[in-house]
Order: C-alpha cells, then structure tokens, then sequence
C-alpha cells in the first residue's frame, strides 16, 4: 500500500486510509488484532458509550436477513466512567485514531458525556443520534432538525476533538437533518445509521428480535446509504464519512465517489473481520491502476 | 490463542442420520490448537447466507490436520453446509471462545443432550477416561455413542420414548449416575432446560459443573453484543463468544 | 388449495386469495399465463396508468443489488386512454379482479383520472403517491401528509371503485402518511413502495442509472417494509395490503401476522414467475397445518 | 410460443477460450420450440446472483434435448456460472423473445462481433449455407469459425490487429464481401457500433437487415420495462425482451 497515497485528514484527524471500523461493529479495535495490522488502519469507531452503564435490551439481539442483519442491541456498554479507566488505557496503546461514538437522554447530558471525553486518546467524537433501538435519546434526536442542531451545540460546547455527528436514514429529508448539524458546528457528518426494520417467527407468532425492531444493515441498504451520502454530500460543506453496507473495495469507492471523504466497514467484519484493512487494500491498487495520486482526488467525482 | 482465517477444505461430509451431518475438514492450524468447547464460524463463500455460522468443535485431529462438525439441519445455512462436497472450501474463523476447563485426573461426568453432545466428544478425548450421560428423543438419537466410546468409561443413555436405555430426560437418571459414581466435576452442554436440572442437581451434591450456551452470534469475536448476559452470581457482562461458551454453571442458573 | 380457507374480501374487493402480483412488476396479468393459472390468483394489479402517454426515463432502468434491484423506469405507459382501448378489453377475458395504479401531476389530475377509469374491469384503484422516480406527481404527495391526503380526496370524489393509496416509505414516520389518507377517505392502504437507492459504475464514474437515483426492491427491503406494515396496521383502521421484499409463502406470513389483509409480490416475479401462485399455494399449506380455517384469521396475530 | 420455465441439467460446461465458455444444458422442452434469435434468462437456485441473467441460445438439439449458451465471463452471475458442474442443476426461463425472421431460401449473410456471434450458430444452422462474416480483437477471439464451420458457405474473418483474416473492423470488410456475394437479407448481432455500421450499408445497398439488441433485463418477460425503446422509424415502444431482441435495422439505428 502506498502510503502516501492513502493517508488523508478529516475533520483534523489524521488518517493512515479512509477506511475505518463502524461503532458497535468493530468493539474497541482490539479484537481485530488476530486478523489484521489494527495500527495501518483509518480509524476505529467504538461502541456506543453512554453516561451510565447499559445491559442493552432484552431477549434476542440479532438476526440474519437477505443480504444484511437486525440488531436491536440498544446500546449495551460499560459506561463511560468504566470506558476511560478500563478501555481506553488499553487502546491508547494502538496507533490509530479512536472515535468515540456517544450517546445520551438530552442534550445537556450529551454535552456532560463530551466533556468527560475530552481526554488524551480521544481523536474525535462521533454523536449518535440515530440508534433505533433505545427509547430515551438515539432515534428522536435524529428525526428531528432542531433536536439535532441542539445536541450537536452541546457537544461542541464541552469539547475541543472534532465532533462528527451520525445521522440516521429514517428519516424524510436527509440533506434537512445534514444541514441542521452543518449549522449548529458539526466539523463532519457520518451516515447512514441502521434502517429499522423487523422479523417475524412465524410459528411462535412472535417478533424474532426481543425488541421488536432493529436496525437492518449490511450489503442490502448499500443502495440507500450510498444515495443518501450522494445527497449529503452535495448539500454541505463538512466533510462526509459513508457507511452502510459496505463489503469490499468497490463499494468504498462508489462512496468516495458519491462525495463521501472517508468509509466505515459495519456488519462485514463479521463476514469478514479482514474487511477493512483489505479495503483499503483494495482502494489502493485501484487508485495504482487509475494513476490517481491522492485518495482525496476521487471524493465526490462522480458525474451527473 | 491467536484467532486464525482459513480457507478449509471439505475432507467428508456425510449424514450420520438424515438430520444430523458429519463434516470433516483439513484446517490444519485450527486442529493444532483449538480446545474442547471452543468453536469455530464458518462461512461458504458465494454462499446464500450472510452472517457465519457458529459450530462447536467436535473433535480435533492435529496429526491429520482436520476438525469435524457435527451439525443438526435447521436452516438455509446448515442446508448449505449439507449440499458441500469433499474438496469445496469453505471459510473458518477460530478457534472461538473460552472451552471447558479440562480437569485431567477429575473424575468428569459429562452431560449432553442433542447436537449439545458434539463438543463432549472432544472433551472426552482429552479426559481420562469420563463418564457420560446423554439424552435423545428416540433411539435413533443415540448414535453418539458410537463417536464416545473409544473415550469413555461408561456412557448412561436415556431416549424420552424408552427404546434405548432409560426413559425419561437425563436429567432425571443423574442422582442414580451420581450414586454409582465417584463424580468430581460436571461438564454439560445441550437445551438450556437440561443445563439447568444438572445445575441443580450438581449444586446440591456440591459437584463443581461448567455448562456451554449457545446464544444468537453474529459477530462470534465479541465485538457485537448479540449474545451478552448478566451472570447470575456476579452480575458480571459475559459475552458468551469471548467469554464462554463455557460458562461456571452458577454464573448461568 | 382450500378456496374457503384463502378467500376473502379486500376493501370490498372479493379474491379467491390474499397474494396479488404488485404494480410494475407484473405488466397487465396476461404475461403470466404461461407460467401459472392467473385466473386463480388474488388480483392483478397493472402498472402505473398516468393521464397521458409517458415514454419513461432515459438510459439505463434497471441494476442488480445485493437481494434485490433498483429500478427508474419512470412510469413508462400507454396512457389512460389507450389502457382503456387496447389494453383493458384484453384483461376483462380473466376472471380476477384488476386493480389499476395511478399517478398523475397534481390531486386534480389524479381525480379525473380516477374518473376516466370508474368504468367496467376495474376492480379498484391503487394510487401510488410515491414513485420515486418521477419529478412531477410521485414522491411529493407521498412525503406530505396534506397533500397525500388532498390526493386521496380527490380521487374519492370521482370513483365508485375501492380507493388503495400506496405509500412511500421514504418518511420519518409512516403511520403519519397512513393516518391522513386513512382521514381523507382512502379504503385501504398498500405500503411500501421501492425504497430510493442509487449505485455508481467505479470505472466510468457515472450513476448506473440513467436516472441517477432508483427505487430499491425484493429480499434486501423486507425487514423495513414489514416494519412499516406493523406500524401502519396498528395506527389505522382500513385494512393493509403488505408489499416489499415478499419472495416465498414464509414471508408473506409475516406480513399477515404483522396486519396485512393481503400481500403483493414485486420483484420476485422476476426470479420465479410462478411466486404469486406458489405463495399461496405455501399460505394455504401452512394455514393447514396451523389448524386455521380462514386465512383472515392470522391477520394481525402477532403477539408482542 | 409458450414461455417455459424448467430445472435443466448442466450436460457440459467448459472454456473455449479462458473468458468465453460454453455450456450445454439438458432441457428437452426448450430444445424443441426454441428459434434462432430467442433467448433464455437463467439463475442457479442457492446463488448469489437475485435478477435471472439473459443469454441466447447458440444451439439447439431437439433430439439430444439439449440446448447451448456460449458466454462471456462478465462479473458475478456468469463467474457463477462457469463454477457450474456437469449434472448440476440451474432454473432456465424461456423460449423468450421474438428471434430472426428466417428466410429460406434467401441468401443471407450473418455479420457477427464478439458473443454476438453466438445465436448466428444456431441461426446459420437453419440457413441454408448463409455467408458469415465475424470480428473479434484477435486470433484467440476467431474460434468461433470452429463453431459456424460446419452450416456456413463462406466465413470472413476481421481481426482489429490484423492476426487472423483481414485487418479492421468488420464494417470495413462489408462492401468487399457486399460485391462478392450476392446478399439479399443480413442479420447482425454484436455492439451496437458495429451493427449500425452493418445497417447504414445495408441500407445504402438496398438489402433488408435485422439486428439484434441487447438491454439491461430484468424481467426478460415485458412486465417491467426495464428494457424498452422507441422505434426510429414507427415511434413504437418497443420491449427488447418481448418484442426484440431482434428488429428490423431502420427501428433501432
Ligand atoms: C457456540 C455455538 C456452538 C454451536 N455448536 C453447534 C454444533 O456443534 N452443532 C450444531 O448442530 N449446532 C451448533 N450450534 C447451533 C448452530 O449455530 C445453528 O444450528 C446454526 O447456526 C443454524 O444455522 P441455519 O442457517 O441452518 O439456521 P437458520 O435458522 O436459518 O439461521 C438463522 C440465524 O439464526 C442463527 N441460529 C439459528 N439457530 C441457532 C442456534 N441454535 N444457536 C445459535 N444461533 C442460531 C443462525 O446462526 C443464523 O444467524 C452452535 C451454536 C453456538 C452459538
Ligand atoms: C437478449 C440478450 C442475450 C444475450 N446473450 C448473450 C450471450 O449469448 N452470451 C453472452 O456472453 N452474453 C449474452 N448477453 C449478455 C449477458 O446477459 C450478460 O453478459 C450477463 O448478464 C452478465 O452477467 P454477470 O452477472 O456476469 O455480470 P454483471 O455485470 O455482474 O451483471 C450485473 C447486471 O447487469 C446485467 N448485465 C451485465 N452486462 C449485460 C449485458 N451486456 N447485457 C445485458 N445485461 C447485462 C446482468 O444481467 C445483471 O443484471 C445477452 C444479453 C441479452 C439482453
Ligand atoms: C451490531 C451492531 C451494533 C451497532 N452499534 C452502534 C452503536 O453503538 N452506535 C452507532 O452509532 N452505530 C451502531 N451501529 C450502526 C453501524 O455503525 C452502522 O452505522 C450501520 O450498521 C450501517 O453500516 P453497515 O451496513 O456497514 O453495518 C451498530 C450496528 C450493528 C450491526
Ligand atoms: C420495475 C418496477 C416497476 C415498478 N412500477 C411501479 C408502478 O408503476 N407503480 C407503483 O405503485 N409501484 C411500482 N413499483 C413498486 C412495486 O409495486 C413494489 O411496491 C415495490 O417494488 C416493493 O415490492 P417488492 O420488493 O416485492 O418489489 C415498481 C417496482 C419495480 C421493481
Ligand atoms: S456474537 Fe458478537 S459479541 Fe458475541
Ligand atoms: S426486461 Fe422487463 S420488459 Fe424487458
């Protein structure tokens, strides 16, 4: 891979490729180690971490669908207290950026839960407001503008890492949602969360997923994640990190194309927990064959 | 242990009766060092299912390279596995997970129901010699013995329907297996209602007992958070493909 | 197949079953004969019928995605008036009921439309405010609860046919769409229609559609659209027809439970063209063995 | 013609040239009505592929019930394909389509480039003894004479760098072999490039000339009009699956 090639900077943070591991897919980087070189990767994305520790929901969590998964999860962490004193000592130890991806009940809580990130060995924050799977916070700030605009001030208020906020595909009008989190000083937009969707057993009658619903990823959305990166892309300034469904070094070009700067690996890694350093892999020879110089080149080239 | 990624190759895969298979594969890594209660995920590629799937190890055979299968027909992707033939490849993350503890020099009774008794095969070579128990529906259920025997002292069986050995569930045969033997260690894998009589009934003669869930899994390396429990006695977060699949069992009951 | 088991009664349309072929996806019926008995099937319902002649979008129409497709075709039809010669005489000689789906460029346009096809053959009407592939008409009034519900009233006051508005699930929150059509008069409600997606050719950097954006259909949509189908069955009252993603008789149980009266099958009639027959040919088994003596009966069982 | 859909039998499946491969299939039913021209859209149950993929049929056998594909390996769906096996089983779609408009007697020539080349096989066998006219890039790519040999009077080659027949395009040879024979119909399959050039000729020359499309497909029946176009000449909507994929010349350029 040449370096030179593949390194980049988002939202201020340095980057050895632009590929990354997604929160809540990719733990805390380091059960990814027997399988690839962890400090060659972009970035690595937590699992979601909330002020209080969380058991998540109950029953079953995940199911397989065509092409993609459900997970209603719902944010099952240690708490950000137990994050910093047991988690991230250990990471500090890998040369990768960590994105912490957080969320909270209210605004003044995400912007509690920013400060007591705004630590060494935190490269940036990545804001929730798209999970699907919990009641308080995640989903009704991410359908929301002012909602939204409001925890992304919040944030930026009580830190100084770059602030990415993740916005949800639920939703009418996804360049609305951008444009709210663009104004209220997001330094990046990361998209798409899950798409909720459910499962039925159809000889119990009852939901397969304890809660329900979940959030459908994997291959299957890549068509509407990529469409909605497209429409953000063009409707905001910021920079754009795209995600969902991505599964080789194809679609993360599709995505840069699309406008996206840099590429998150969900639900693949756990087809392939090789998936993001080979997609960076991947974009790099592809990159050689086009006599493209900078991966930065190819962001948003697509012709309409 | 490092968690490996092959590409392995079928060596047979045959059923053993028409809803429970056989597959043998040459993954020469993995049979080196996996442990008995430690799991694998596999994968066909250009396969119809997405997520891996998780199947104990059966046995393992470091001198030949291979580790078998053995796996009940329940869906699209053990359909999958069924429809393999010898020399097709087939995607295998592992060794998985945390196996039983092996007390060589216990005397180990080894508790198994369904295709929860896969994973005792393995156990039981690795032991001295242990006792086992296991439970089917029907006589044709009890093939397993076949595969124990060259491991075991004595294999009690019960079938639900009486034709081969006790009637009844396994559980209800322990306190007599229990009597006859000199048991200082329970190990047990299969439907969770079974896990929970042995529990009980270890609990109550002391015996320590270690039993092996089986949860939902999509990532299988502990990153996801599908198949997390609280533990009974610790209130501890397990992941039950990290942290188990073997778990102490007044962490479970 | 038992006829009294599958039998029913759709927004006062009788069927002999609950599975029908979905819009777009199943031309006018007749292309199906060759591959099952459509005269036994539960309704057919046509492609989109617009006021005048519409050749459709440019380019590339239609792409493969991982469990499922992308369309843009743009309503490509006839027109009212030569549906009405040329292709309705034709239809009437099956013994199934026709359900024909507009469009058209504002709610006035829909209702004389509507009024152009209150005439014999036509069972009912679907009107789709939700196509995502055409500027004008389409996916406005599928966004806007006023102006679905303004369409719908329109197309009331100039039919005595059943009134099925088909929703877009391209919203934050269906139930709201379901809820004001449902209040503006509409008899039933089908949902969904194609989720919008787009894909990019990594070698020419161009769309691989010619309309940039297509709709996203089969296997990959159904978590999504069943969700939105359970959503949208609790919040109303008139009855649900459930469509998005249906591909065997497993998932067409689900919808049922999920509260679908009916099914449609889309893009799996392209993967096997016997799969409106043989889905409830699968329903009828199953009830069967269920011990259930009408197929009514598990609609809406869900336990949650 | 009634559109049949059966479970074929994978008879042979082989390279005849690393990207070009040939497949015969066992599908009695469709060897027997299908004509030169038409066209099957296939899927191999289990796979990976959602959307069946159209191919011509490049042969027929209604005595060996055998029909041929011969395709170029693209992505996903025609790698699928050449793993296939012989005895292996794949979900064949068809007769479909409206095939050429064969004309006994007349003296046709078959202007072919690329896998266009492959229903004029099945095509030229009909003929009697027509005059073919074939490009390909290279020599390695002029295998197909193998193929048309045996029904063709006379075979003209193209090769773009000249290694096999005559240097060029296959437009280029067109007036040379116009003068040497006398042509009274052409049917062309091939890019769409090379068929307009065959076209303008034809037209210029007086002779009829059908040519035959190829489109993105998703239903290949007519119901979803993925495929359509308008006629230049009548303005007509055409379906290139329904109505096509062969029409007269002065429709499509
Ligand atoms: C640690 C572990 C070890 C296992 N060892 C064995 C074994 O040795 N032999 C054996 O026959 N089975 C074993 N299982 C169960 C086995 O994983 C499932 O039977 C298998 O995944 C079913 O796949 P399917 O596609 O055929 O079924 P489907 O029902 O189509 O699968 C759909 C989804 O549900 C999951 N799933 C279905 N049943 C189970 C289950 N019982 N447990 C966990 N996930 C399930 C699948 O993995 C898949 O994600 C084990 C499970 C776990 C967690
Ligand atoms: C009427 C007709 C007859 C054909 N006959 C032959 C033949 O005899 N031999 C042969 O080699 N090829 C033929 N083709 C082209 C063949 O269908 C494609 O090469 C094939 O579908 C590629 O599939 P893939 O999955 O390998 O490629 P992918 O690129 O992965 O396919 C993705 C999607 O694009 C479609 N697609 C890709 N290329 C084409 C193409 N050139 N034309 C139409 N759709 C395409 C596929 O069907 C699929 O839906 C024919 C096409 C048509 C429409
Ligand atoms: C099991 C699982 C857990 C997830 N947990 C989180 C989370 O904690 N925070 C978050 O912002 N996104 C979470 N996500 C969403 C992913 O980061 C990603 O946005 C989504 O899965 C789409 O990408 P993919 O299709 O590549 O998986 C989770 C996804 C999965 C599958
Ligand atoms: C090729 C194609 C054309 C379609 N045309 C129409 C249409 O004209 N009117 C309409 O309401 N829906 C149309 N649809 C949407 C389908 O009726 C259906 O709502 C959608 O595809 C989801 O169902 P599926 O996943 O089973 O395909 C079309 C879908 C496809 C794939
Ligand atoms: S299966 Fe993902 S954490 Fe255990
Ligand atoms: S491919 Fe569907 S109409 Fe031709």
């Amino acid at each position: 891979m040449d370096k030179k090639r593949m390194a980049l900077e988002f939202a201020g943070i340095k980057m050895k490729t632009p590929v990354m591991g997604a929160s809540g897919t990719f733990g805390f980087g380091l059960e990814y180690a027997d399988f690839m070189d962890i400090n060659g990767i972009g970035a690595i994305i937590s699992k979601g971490i909330t002020p209080k520790p969380r058991p998540g929901n109950a029953g079953v969590r995940v199911a397989e669908t065509p092409a993609g998964m459900l997970n209603s999860i719902g944010l099952e962490n240690p708490g950000v207290e137990a994050f910093k004193t047991t988690i991230l000592p250990k990471i500090k130890t890998i040369d990768t950026p960590l994105i912490v991806n957080i969320s909270a009940g209210s605004a003044e809580e995400y912007g509690e839960l920013a400060a007591e990130l705004d630590v060494d060995g935190v490269a940036a924050l990545e804001v929730n407001i798209s999970c699907p799977n919990v009641r308080e916070g995640g989903i009704v700030f991410g359908t929301k503008p002012e909602a939204a605009a409001s925890v992304t001030r919040n944030v930026k208020l009580h830190t100084s890492k770059p602030v990415i906020v993740k916005l949800s595909p639920n939703v009418t009008d996804i360049t609305c949602m951008a444009k709210a989190v663009e104004d209220a000083g997001a330094d990046a937009i990361s998209l798409i969360n899950t798409i909720t969707g459910m499962a039925i057993d159809i000889e119990s009658w009852q939901p397969l997923l304890g809660n329900i619903t979940g959030g459908l990823s994997g291959p299957a959305i890549k068509p509407v994640a990529l469409r909605m990166v497209w429409q953000t892309a063009r409707a905001v300034k910021v920079p754009v990190l795209g995600l969902g469904g991505i599964s080789c070094w194809q679609d993360a070009v599709e995505f840069l194309l699309a406008g996206a700067s840099t590429v998150a690996v969900g639900a693949y890694n756990f087809v392939n927990p090789r998936a993001v350093e080979e997609i960076a892999e991947g974009i790099d020879a592809y990159l050689a064959r086009k006599g493209i110089s900078q991966v930065s080149e190819l962001v948003g080239q697509i012709k309409v | 242990m490092k968690k490996l990624l092959v590409d392995a190759v079928v060596i047979s895969n045959e059923a053993v009766i028409p809803a429970v298979w056989k597959m043998v594969l040459w993954a020469p890594e993995i049979a080196l060092c996996v442990q008995p209660g430690q799991f694998v995920a596999i994968r066909k590629s250009g396969g119809i299912t997405f997520l891996r799937r998780p199947f104990s190890v059966a046995d393992a055979d470091p001198e030949q390279g291979t580790i078998t299968l053995i796996y009940r027909l329940v869906g699209q992707g053990t359909a999958e596995m069924a429809a393999m033939h010898a020399d097709e490849h087939i995607n295998v993350e592992g060794p998985l997970g945390t196996g039983f503890s092996i007390r060589q020099g216990d005397k180990a009774l080894l508790v198994g129901g369904g295709v929860g008794i896969a994973p005792l095969i393995f156990l039981a070579r690795k032991l001295d010699r242990p006792v086992l128990l296991i439970g089917g529906k029907t006589a044709e259920e009890t093939f397993w013995s076949e595969f124990l025997e060259p491991y075991a002292e004595k294999i009690y069986i019960t079938t639900d329907d009486g034709s081969v050995g006790r009637k009844g569930f396994t559980v209800q045969a322990l306190p007599d297996i229990l009597a006859e033997n000199e048991i200082t260690g329970i190990s047990t894998c299969g439907p969770m209602i079974m896990m929970q009589g042995v529990a009980e009934i270890a609990a109550k003669e002391g015996i320590p007992c270690e039993v092996s869930m089986e949860k939902r899994m999509a990532c299988s390396i502990g990153v996801c958070l599908g198949c997390t429990f609280a533990g009974k006695s610790s209130g501890k977060r397990y992941k039950v493909c990290a942290d188990g699949p073997v778990f102490p069992a007044e962490e479970v009951f």
